[in-house]
C-alpha cells in the first residue's frame, strides 16, 4: 500500500480487540494507529514483534505484519527480522514482565548493540495476563496474588536500565496522554538505532490507578516534567517551577519567580552527558516531577546496518561467493 | 599426484600393508594436532582411504605434562575403504610420559611405540603419575619400542637456525612427523609445501620446522632404527576430486551450498558451545555468500534471531549441543506453531548437563524427537560421518523450506571433529532447493497448504498485501486467526503431525548393506563407520547380517517396517542406553538387541563385529 | 447436616434422580464460577457426591457478550460414585445468547434450559454472532426451554436496596442460583452464610445478594414455572471428614505437608504460568509454614533457585507449565548430574507452543521422561485428580528427599482447577518423609551411596568438615572428582538410570480394578475419573474389562508387565497423541489401541465407554 | 573449622588447579584464598557458586562448598542457597559471558532485589572456555573466531550496567594488583547487599593484553584512578593529576600545581549522588583514568534478609503452622 495514502484506518486489523474495557492498551493502540500512516513507510515494511502477555497482543490489532512470539523474546526475533530485511520498520511491543522480567536480557543486549528497532514497553507494574502477580516494576511492599504479605524487593527503574544498557533514545511517555504520546513514538520511528519507549499503562483490573497523577489531566501538569531538546526543565500548571543544581549532580526543584528565573535551570540536552540523563532517571515523586519526552538521542554503530555493511564489505573485497570455489578449494586430490 | 614418484626408498626391507592406524600423542602444548593433520594431508595425497579422529583435552591448557593435557590425533589409513578412525593404534607416538600413560593401553600388542626419551626426567614422569620410570621397568616389552631423543635431535637439527631453544623445541613435532614419514614411505612434500604457505612470512619458521622435519626423515634413514618400513598403496576409491573434510566443517559447506541453490540469504544465531562452535566459525568467513552470522547473548535469542529472519525470508539457522538444545525447544515449538523452515543443528557430546563437553555420544535423539511440550512434531535427521555432514546438512535446509517446518539435524563430537577425505559433489547435481513465495494477494491466507506436502507457503514482510499475523496460540487452518475451538484443534495437531509424517513420501528408498536375512544390525548417526566395518568383517567371517543406516529419524522412511520383518534379529548399537531402539520397538514391536557404548568415545570396530557374533549366534542383550 | 432438613418441600411433583449435570454459562463478567462454586459447596454440604469443572475464556476480559468472553462451570452431583464432571450436561443456564451459543450443542436432548431473556436484545445477539434470535426460531425445540426474565426479575426482587441498577444486575447470578436450589430441593442456607461471612463488611451487598438469591427461589416456587422438580439424594461416600477442594490446592496442600512431615523448610522458586499460577499464590499464603516463595524472574531462574536451596537443605520445588517446563530442562539435567532432591510440577496446558493456556492437555509426558539432553532419567509420576493431586504432590516429595534425585509431578488444567469432594487424610498416617543429612566428617565422601536406593547423602553447606564441590561435569562415584574417564562415564550413567529404576523397588503393587482378563484400559492423570466411570459402565452392560491407572510413569511399577500379560487387548486413552502407549509399547512389545482426544478438553466418559465397547468387539483403532 | 584459626592454605582444595598457566584468573585465586580466613567466618559457612566458563571452574579450586552450575545462571543458584540459609557467606566467580551474555538478566535481578551475595567477574573481554569468541565487554571491531572481520557491536560497560540495575556495591580491581584486589573483596564481603566486583583478568591465551596498561606495574598508577571514600580524586605516578567536573556532569583531567589544588577536585563519596558513579563509570581510557576501588557503597532492603523477616512476621502474627488446622480448615462436611 503506497505510503503516501495511507490512514489510520488501513493499520486497524479485522481481529476483534480483546482487552479488558478500560485497559489502557486501547489508547496506546490508538497513538500508534495514528503515527504509523504519518511516517511514509509504505504498510507492508511494517513489523510488530511481540512476546506474551496483555500487551504483546499488541499486534493481532496492527493491520501490518505481525509475529506474537514467546515470552521474553521478542528482542531476538525482531533482530533477526531486522537484520534480514533492513527495509523494514521493526516494532516491539512488550509488558514490563515480558522485556524486564522474563526479557531482561534480550532487551539489554538489544538496546547494548543498537539494533534500528523500536521498543514500547507498556508498563503497568503488573502481570496482566497472567491476573495480577507483581512485575519488576511494582513498588516495594506490592500486595498481589503471588505476595499477599507484600514484595520484598526494589523494582527496576526502566530508563536507567536502559541507559545503564547503552540505549542511544530513551524516552518515557502515558497511555492517554496521546498528543505526547505520539510525539514521543515520532521521535522514536525516525531516530537510528533501538528506541527505548516507556509508557505508562493503565491496568484498570490487576493495578488500577498505578499512574493515576499522570494520567488525570488535572493532575499531570504538576507531576510531569516535559523535556523538550533545549528547553529549561520547567513544569507544572502554570510552568512555575524548574529544575535546577542545588550541588553536583544534585537537582532540586525551584519556584520560578521570587529570585529564580529560567536561566538558573537546567536546559534539556537530547546529546547531554550520560549522567545527565541517569539523573533524569532518578527523578521520582514525590520529590520531583516525572520526566517524560525523550531524555537521550544520540547516534552510535547500527548493529544490523554494520553487519550489513560488512556483508557488502567483504563482498565487495572477496567477490560474491562462488560455491564451486568454495567447495573446490584448500587441498584437493584427483582419484581416477 | 607427481611429487609422490619423487618418495625415497628406503633400505631397510619393505613390507606392504593394508592399513595402519598411527596414534600421535602428547601435550596440547606439543602441536599433535597439526601433526595429525599433515600425516592425513600426506595419505589423502597418496590416494589412501582415511579417517581420522582428534582427542582434545577438556581444559584449554591443562598444566603441562600432566594427563588432562594429554591431545591426541588418530589417523587409519588404508589401501582399502576405511571406515572409522581404526580400533587399536599399529603405532603410538607419545611425545612425553603423561602421553603415555594414557594412551598405551589402546596400543596393540606387538605394535611399535616410538617415545621422546628426553621427556622422561623424573619430574615428567612424577606429573603424568608415574612412580617408576615405564621405559625402564619391563612394563613396555609387549611393544616395540623405540626411544629416541627428539627434543635433543630437534634442537641439533635446527642448531643452524640460531633460534631461541623455546622456539626450537615446538618444532619437535615435525621432527616426529619426519620419522613417521619415512617409516611409511611418504613423501615430504605436501608438508613441506604447507609449511612454507603457513608461514611465509616469517621464514625463520620455515626454515626451522623443515628442518626439522627433514631432520626426523634423515635420523630414521642414518640411524636406521626401523628393522622394517612399510608402504600402503593407493586405495581404490570412487573416481572424483577429493579432500580432506572434519564434520564441522562439512556441515557448514553443505548449508552454504543449500543456501546458494535456494538463492536465498543463509542466517546464523549461534552461541558458542564445544563440540559446535566451529560452525559458527566456519560460516563466519563465508559472508560474501549471503551469510549473515549472529552471535547471539544466548541460545535462546540465537533461534529468536534465526526464526526473526526466517519470517522475514531468510534461511534461519541455529547451531548448538545438547546443554544449548534444551534451552531451544520453546523456539523450536514455536516454529512449529508459525510453520516457518529454521534449522536446528545438535553437535552431540558427553551428557547429561556439562557432562563430558569435548567427548562424543548421540544421546540427545529422544530430546529432538519429543523433548518439546505438548504435541511438536519435528523434522529430525542425522549425519552419518564427517563427509556426509554436507548432504546431512543440504537435505536438512531442503526439507525445512520444502515442508516449512523446522528440521533438526543431529551429528556429534566425533564426526564433527574428525576428518576424511570427501568425494566432491558436482554442484550441478546437487539437488534443487526451492522456496515458494507467495506474492499474489489475491485470495492469500497465511495457511492455505500445498496439498501434497502440507507446506504452507512464505508470505514474508514487505510484501505489499500480504500483511498478517503469526504466532504461537492455536489457529484456525488457511486463516491462521486465533481458535480456541476443540475440534480445530484436535484437526490443528493431527495436521502438523500429518504434514511431517508426509515427509517420509519423499525419503528415496533405504538402502540395506549385506545379506537380505539373517541379523539386521541397525544403526543412525556416527555410528556408520564402525557399523559398516564390522559388517563387512562379520560377513567375511560368513555370519548372515545387513546393515541398515538410517538419515531419517523422524519421520522414519516408510520401509523401514518391511525391512525390518526381513530379518530374524535385529541389533542396535548406539552411543546411549538404546534411544533409536526405543523407537523402533514401540513402532514396530519388534524385540531388539541394543550394544550400548556410553563412553565418550566412539564404537571400535570390533566392539560391534564382537555384538554382531553374540546377536547372530543368538546370543541375547 | 441439619440444616438442610430445613429445604422446603416445592409443591410440583416430585423425581428422584440419581446424578445431574448443570452447567452455568454467562459473560466473565457474570460470575458464573461463583454461582458454581456455590452450587457445589450446597450440593457437598447435602453430602452428593461430585465433580466440577470451570471453564475459563482465554482472555482476562473479553469483550462483553462476545464469545471469547464466555465463561462456564459444570457441576456433576449425585448420590453415587461420582468420577467426572460429567459429560452431557442435563441442564443448561444461559445468561446470554453468546452463552447459549457456546454450550448449546452440549446440553443433552431433552434437557433444560434457563436463558435470560432480557439478555437477548438485537445488539446481543449480534454480538454473539446470531443472525436470528435462537428463541424465536424454533431451534431450541428440541429442549426444554425456560425463558426468564432474570434481569429484570433480578431489579425487582433489589428494589428496596436502592442501589444502583449497576449493582443490582451484579446480583443477577445469584437469582439464577435461587432458581436451580429451588429446582433441586437445596437449602440455601449454606449460601446465605457464604454470603454474610464474604460481605461482611458491606452489609448493602449482603442484603443484595441473599434478596436475589431468595428472589430467584421464591420466583420459581410463585411462577410454578418447572412442571417436575428434583430431588438428588445423598451419596453412599466413604466416611469421614470431607472437604471440597481444586487440583492446585490439593497440590499445594501436599508439598505443604509433605514439607511438614520432614521438618524441612519449603523452598519454591516460581515463574507465573496459566494454569499453575494458583499454587505460587496457594503457597505464599503459607510463610508460616516455613514455606518461602520467590517469585523469579524466569522460569530458569526459578529452578535453578530452587536447586540451590536444595543444596542448602530445604525442599527445592518449582512449578510451571509447558512452555516454562521446556526452560527448566537444563537444569533439571544438572540436578540429575548433582543428585539434589527436587520437585518440579508441571500443570500441563493445550499446547504446543502458547497453545491454547486455559485449556487441558495431557501431552507433557514424554518432555517429562526424555527432553532433556543426553541419559537424563528422572522419576515421574502424575496425579489423577483434584483430591489426589494431595497424594501426588506429597509422594513426589517423599520421593525426591529418599532417593535424592528430582522428580516430576503431572497434573493438568482439568484438575488443576476443577474441584471434588476430599476426604481428609488423618495426619497421623501419613508417610514418613526423612531425609538422610550427613553430619559425621570421618570417611565423608560426597558420592556415598545407600546400598539399596543408590541414593547419596545430603551434606549441607554449614556443616563443618563436609565441605565439597558439586557440579554438572562427570564425576567419580563416591569422591565426587570430576572424571573424563571413558568407562566411569558409563558406569555413572548407569548408576544414575539404576538410581531411577530403584525407586520401583518401593512402589506398592497396582491396583487394577475390573475383571481379571478380556480389555485392560491403561490410563495415567486426570483420565481417572472418566477411565473409572466409563470401564463401570461397560462392565455393567456385561463387557469383560478392566482399568490400570498409573501414579508412576518413570519407572513404571514392576508389575506392569505381568498385568498387561493377562489380557488379551490393551486401550490407551489419552489427551495427547498416545505418549503412555508408546511407552508401554516399547517396554512391553504389546499391541496397545490408542484413544486420542487432543480438543483442550477432558474425555467423557461416553467417549471413552464407545472406546471400551470398540476395542471390546474386537474393533481396531 | 573455627573461623579464628583459618588460613589461605585451608582454603585450597586438593583439585589440581587446571587453568592456563599464566592465566590472571590464579592470581584471584590466591586473592581470594588470602582474604576468606580473614573474614572471621567458619570455613564451612562459605559456598562459591559458578556457572560455566574458566573463571566459573573457581569454586573447585576453594576449599568452601562449592556448586560449579550451568552458564549464566549462578545467581539463581546463589540466591536460593541464601535464602535458604541467611548465615552462609555465599560468593559468585563468573566470567564477562556467563554474567553479562547469557546470565544478564539474573545479574541484573540479583542486584536490583539485592541480595547479600557477591559477585566477582572476571572480566577478560573474551570467552575463554570456548576457545576465543568475542564476549559482550569485547572493543568493537574485535576479531575471533567468531568474527574474523572485526565484532560490530559495542561492548556493554559492567559498572553501568551494574549501576543501572540498581546495585548497592560497586567495584573494580585488578587481577593481578593483589593488595588492592584484597581490599575490594575485603569491602564487598563487609557489604549487606549484593557486592558487585568487575575485576579485570588476563586471557592470555586468547585476549592477551587486554588490561595492559591497568595490570602492568610501571603503567597502572598513571593509568588507574583509586576511588577512596573522602578523598579527592587524584591520580598519576607522583599523584599531580586529577579529576575536576568542567560542568555540570562533565568531568575533566587537570593536572595539579599551576593553579589547580586538590581543593578543585572531586571527592569520592561511596554514598554520593547516582549520577556521579555513573559519571565515574564513563571514564574510559584514553581520555581519562580508569577509576578502580569501591565506586558505590548504599544501604538497601537486602531481599533474602526482608524474605526471611516476613516469614517471621508472618509465623509470629498467625503463629506457627499447624498442618491439622491447615487441612481440616474451611468448609468441611463429616459423612458418616
Ligand atoms: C515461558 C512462559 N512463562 C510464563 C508465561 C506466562 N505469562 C504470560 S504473560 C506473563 C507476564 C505478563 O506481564 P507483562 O509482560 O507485564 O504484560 P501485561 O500482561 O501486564 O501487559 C506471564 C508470566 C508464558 N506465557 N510463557
Ligand atoms: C548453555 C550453554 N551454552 C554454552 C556453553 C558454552 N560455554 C561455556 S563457557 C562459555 C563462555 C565463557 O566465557 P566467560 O563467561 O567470559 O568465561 P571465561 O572462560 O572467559 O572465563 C560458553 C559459551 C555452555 N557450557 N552452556
Ligand atoms: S488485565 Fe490489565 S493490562 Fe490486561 S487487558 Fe485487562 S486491564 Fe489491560
Ligand atoms: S583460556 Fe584464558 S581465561 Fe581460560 S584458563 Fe586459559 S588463559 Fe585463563
Ligand atoms: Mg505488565
Ligand atoms: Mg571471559
Amino acid at each position: 500500500m503506497s505510503a503516501g495514502t495511507l490512514t489510520k484506518k488501513d493499520f486497524a486489523s479485522d481481529q476483534e480487540v480483546r482487552w479488558c474495557p478500560g485497559c489502557g492498551d486501547y489508547a496506546i493502540l490508538s497513538s500508534v494507529q495514528s503515527v504509523f500512516p504519518e511516517l511514509g513507510i509504505p504498510r507492508e515494511n511494517f513489523v510488530v514483534v511481540s512476546g506474551i502477555g496483555c500487551a504483546a497482543r499488541f499486534p493481532y490489532y496492527m493491520n501490518t505484519f505481525g509475529f506474537h512470539s514467546i515470552h521474553g523474546r521478542a528482542p531476538a526475533v525482531a533482530t533477526g527480522v531486522k537484520v534480514a530485511n533492513p527495509d523494514l520498520s521493526v516494532w516491539i511491543a512488550t509488558g514490563d514482565g515480558d522485556a524486564l522480567s522474563i526479557g531482561g536480557n534480550h532487551i539489554i543486549h538489544l538496546m547494548r548493540r543498537n539494533v534500528d528497532v523500536k521498543v514500547m514497553l507498556f508498563n503497568n507494574r503488573i502481570y496482566g495476563l497472567t491476573k495480577g502477580q507483581y512485575s519488576p516494576t511494582s513498588e516495594i511492599g506490592k500486595r498481589t496474588k503471588s505476595t499477599p504479605f507484600g514484595s520484598v524487593d526494589r523494582p527496576f527503574n526502566p530508563i536507567s536500565v536502559a541507559i545503564g544498557s547503552g540505549a542511544t533514545f530513551v524516552s518515557r511517555s502515558v497511555d492517554v496522554y496521546a498528543a505526547h504520546l505520539k510525539e514521543v513514538l515520532t521521535a522514536a520511528a525516525h531516530h537510528r538505532g533501538t528506541a527505548f519507549i516507556e509508557i505508562f499503562q493503565n491496568c484498570n483490573i490487576f493495578n488500577d490507578g498505578a499512574w493515576e497523577p499522570y494520567r488525570e489531566k488535572e493532575l499531570r501538569d504538576d507531576n510531569l516534567l516535559h523535556l523538550r531538546h533545549g528547553q529549561p526543565l520547567v513544569f507544572g500548571k502554570s510552568a512555575d517551577k524548574g529544575i535546577r543544581l542545588k550541588g553536583p549532580f544534585e537537582p532540586e526543584v525551584v519556584a520560578l519567580g521570587s529570585g529564580v528565573s529560567e536561566s538558573d535551570l537546567l536546559v534539556h540536552d537530547v546529546r547531554g552527558p550520560l549522567p545527565y540523563a541517569f539523573m533524569l532517571a532518578q527523578m521520582e515523586a514525590p520529590a520531583f516531577p516525572v520526566p517524560v519526552g525523550v531524555y537521550r538521542d544520540v547516534e552510535a554503530p547500527i548493529f544490523d546496518a554494520a553487519m550489513r555493511d560488512q556483508v557488502a564489505e567483504v563482498t565487495a573485497k572477496k567477490g560474491p561467493g562462488d560455491l564451486r570455489a568454495l567447495l573446490y578449494g584448500g587441498e584437493t586430490w584427483e582419484v581416477r | 599426484m607427481d611429487t609422490l614418484a619423487s618418495a625415497p626408498k628406503a633400505k631397510e626391507p619393505v613390507e606392504t600393508l593394508s592399513r595402519v592406524v598411527i596414534r600421535f600423542a602428547g601435550d596440547s602444548g606439543d602441536g599433535m594436532q597439526l601433526t595429525g593433520t599433515q600425516f592425513t594431508a600426506t595419505a589423502a595425497a597418496v590416494g589412501n582411504d582415511l579417517a581420522t579422529f582428534p582427542d582434545y583435552p577438556a581444559e584449554i591448557r591443562a598444566p603441562a605434562g600432566t594427563l588432562p593435557g594429554v591431545s591426541g590425533f588418530q589417523i587409519n589409513f588404508s589401501s582399502e575403504d576405511i571406515f572409522t578412525p581404526g580400533d587399536a593404534p599399529d603405532v603410538l607416538v607419545a611425545m612425553n610420559p603423561a602421553a603415555l600413560r594414557a594412551n598405551i593401553k589402546d596400543l596393540r600388542p606387538g605394535g611399535i611405540l616410538v617415545v621422546n626419551t628426553d621427556a622422561f626426567r623424573e619430574t615428567d614422569l612424577a606429573k603424568a603419575g608415574y612412580a617408576k620410570n615405564p621405559l625402564e621397568d619391563g612394563s613396555l616389552s609387549g611393544f616395540r619400542l623405540y626411544q629416541v631423543e627428539i627434543t635433543r635431535l630437534t634442537r641439533a637439527a635446527l642448531k643452524e637456525t640460531g633460534l631461541p631453544q623455546r622456539i626450537q623445541d615446538r618444532c619437535k613435532n615435525f621432527f616426529a612427523l619426519g620419522m613417521m614419514y619415512y617409516l611409511y614411505h611418504r613423501s615430504m612434500d605436501v608438508s613441506v609445501r604447507w609449511i612454507q604457505h603457513k608461514f611465509a612470512k616469517k621464514p625463520e619458521l620455515v626454515q626451522a620446522n623443515t628442518l626439522a622435519l627433514k631432520g626426523g626423515y634423515a635420523y630414521c634413514e642414518a640411524a636406521e632404527i626401523f628393522p622394517v618400513t612399510y608402504e600402503v598403496p593407493p586405495a581404490h576409491l570412487l573416481p572424483g576430486l577429493y579432500r580432506n573434510i572434519s564434520g564441522n566443517q562439512a556441515l557448514a559447506l553443505g548449508l552454504v551450498a543449500a543456501a546458494q541453490k535456494s538463492g536465498l540469504p543463509l542466517f546464523l544465531g549461534s552461541y558458542p558451545i564445544t563440540p559446535a562452535s566451529d560452525i559458527l566459525h566456519e560460516l563466519s568467513q563465508y559472508k560474501n555468500f549471503g551469510v549473515y552470522t549472529f552471535q547471539a547473548e544466548d541460545e535462546i535469542a540465537a533461534i529468536g534471531a534465526a526464526l526473526g529472519a526466517s519470517f522475514a525470508g531468510s534461511i534461519g539457522l541455529t547451531t548448538t549441543s545438547g546443554p544449548g538444545m534444551a534451552l531451544k525447544m520453546e523456539f523450536i515449538g514455536l516454529a512449529i506453531m508459525v510453520e516457518l523452515p529454521l534449522v536446528i543443528v545438535d553437535i552431540q557430546r558427553g551428557g547429561p548437563s556439562t557432562g563430558l563437553p569435548t567427548k562424543t555420544e548421540q544421546a540427545d535423539l529422544l530430546q529432538a524427537i519429543f523433548g518439546r511440550p505438548s504435541e511438536a512434531p519435528c523434522i529430525v535427521i542425522a549425519a552419518r560421518s564427517a563427509s556426509d555432514c554436507f548432504e546431512a546438512a543440504y537435505e536438512a535446509v531442503r526439507l525445512s523450506i520444502t515442508h516449512m517446518t523446522p528440521v533438526i539435524l543431529l551429528s556429534d563430537g566425533s564426526i564433527a571433529n574428525g576428518a576424511e577425505p570427501w568425494r566432491l559433489p558436482k554442484i550441478e547435481e546437487l539437488a534443487p532447493v526451492d522456496a515458494r513465495f507467495r506474492t499474489e494477494r489475491e485470495g492469500f491466507l497465511p495457511y492455505a497448504r500445498d496439498p501434497r506436502t502440507l507446506a504452507r507457503s512464505w508470505a514474508v514482510p514487505g510484501t505489499p498485501g500480504l500483511e498478517h499475523r503469526i504466532g504461537g496460540i492455536e489457529k484456525s487452518d488457511g486463516t491462521g486467526a486465533i481458535s480456541y475451538e476443540p475440534a480445530n484443534h484436535e484437526h490443528m495437531v493431527r495436521l502438523r503431525a500429518e504434514k511431517v509424517a508426509r515427509v517420509a513420501q519423499d525419503i528415496p528408498p533405504s538402502q540395506v548393506d549385506g545379506d537380505p536375512d539373517g541379523l539386521l544390525v541397525v544403526g543412525w548417526g556416527s555410528t556408520y563407520g564402525a557399523i559398516t566395518g564390522a559388517v563387512r568383517r562379520a560377513r567375511a567371517e560368513g555370519l548372515r547380517v545387513a546393515h541398515l543406516h538410517l538419515r531419517h529419524l523422524s519421520p522414519l522412511p516408510a520401509d523401514v517396517g518391511p525391512i525390518l520383518a526381513r530379518y530374524g534379529r535385529i541389533l542396535v548399537p548406539e552411543m546411549n542406553m538404546g534411544q533409536l531402539a526405543m523407537i523402533l520397538r514401540a513402532r514396530f514391536l519388534r524385540e531388539t538387541t541394543s550394544l550400548n557404548k556410553i563412553q565418550g568415545q566412539p564404537f571400535k570396530e570390533s566392539e560391534i563385529l564382537e555384538g554382531i557374533r553374540a546377536s547372530a549366534s543368538g546370543g541375547g542383550r
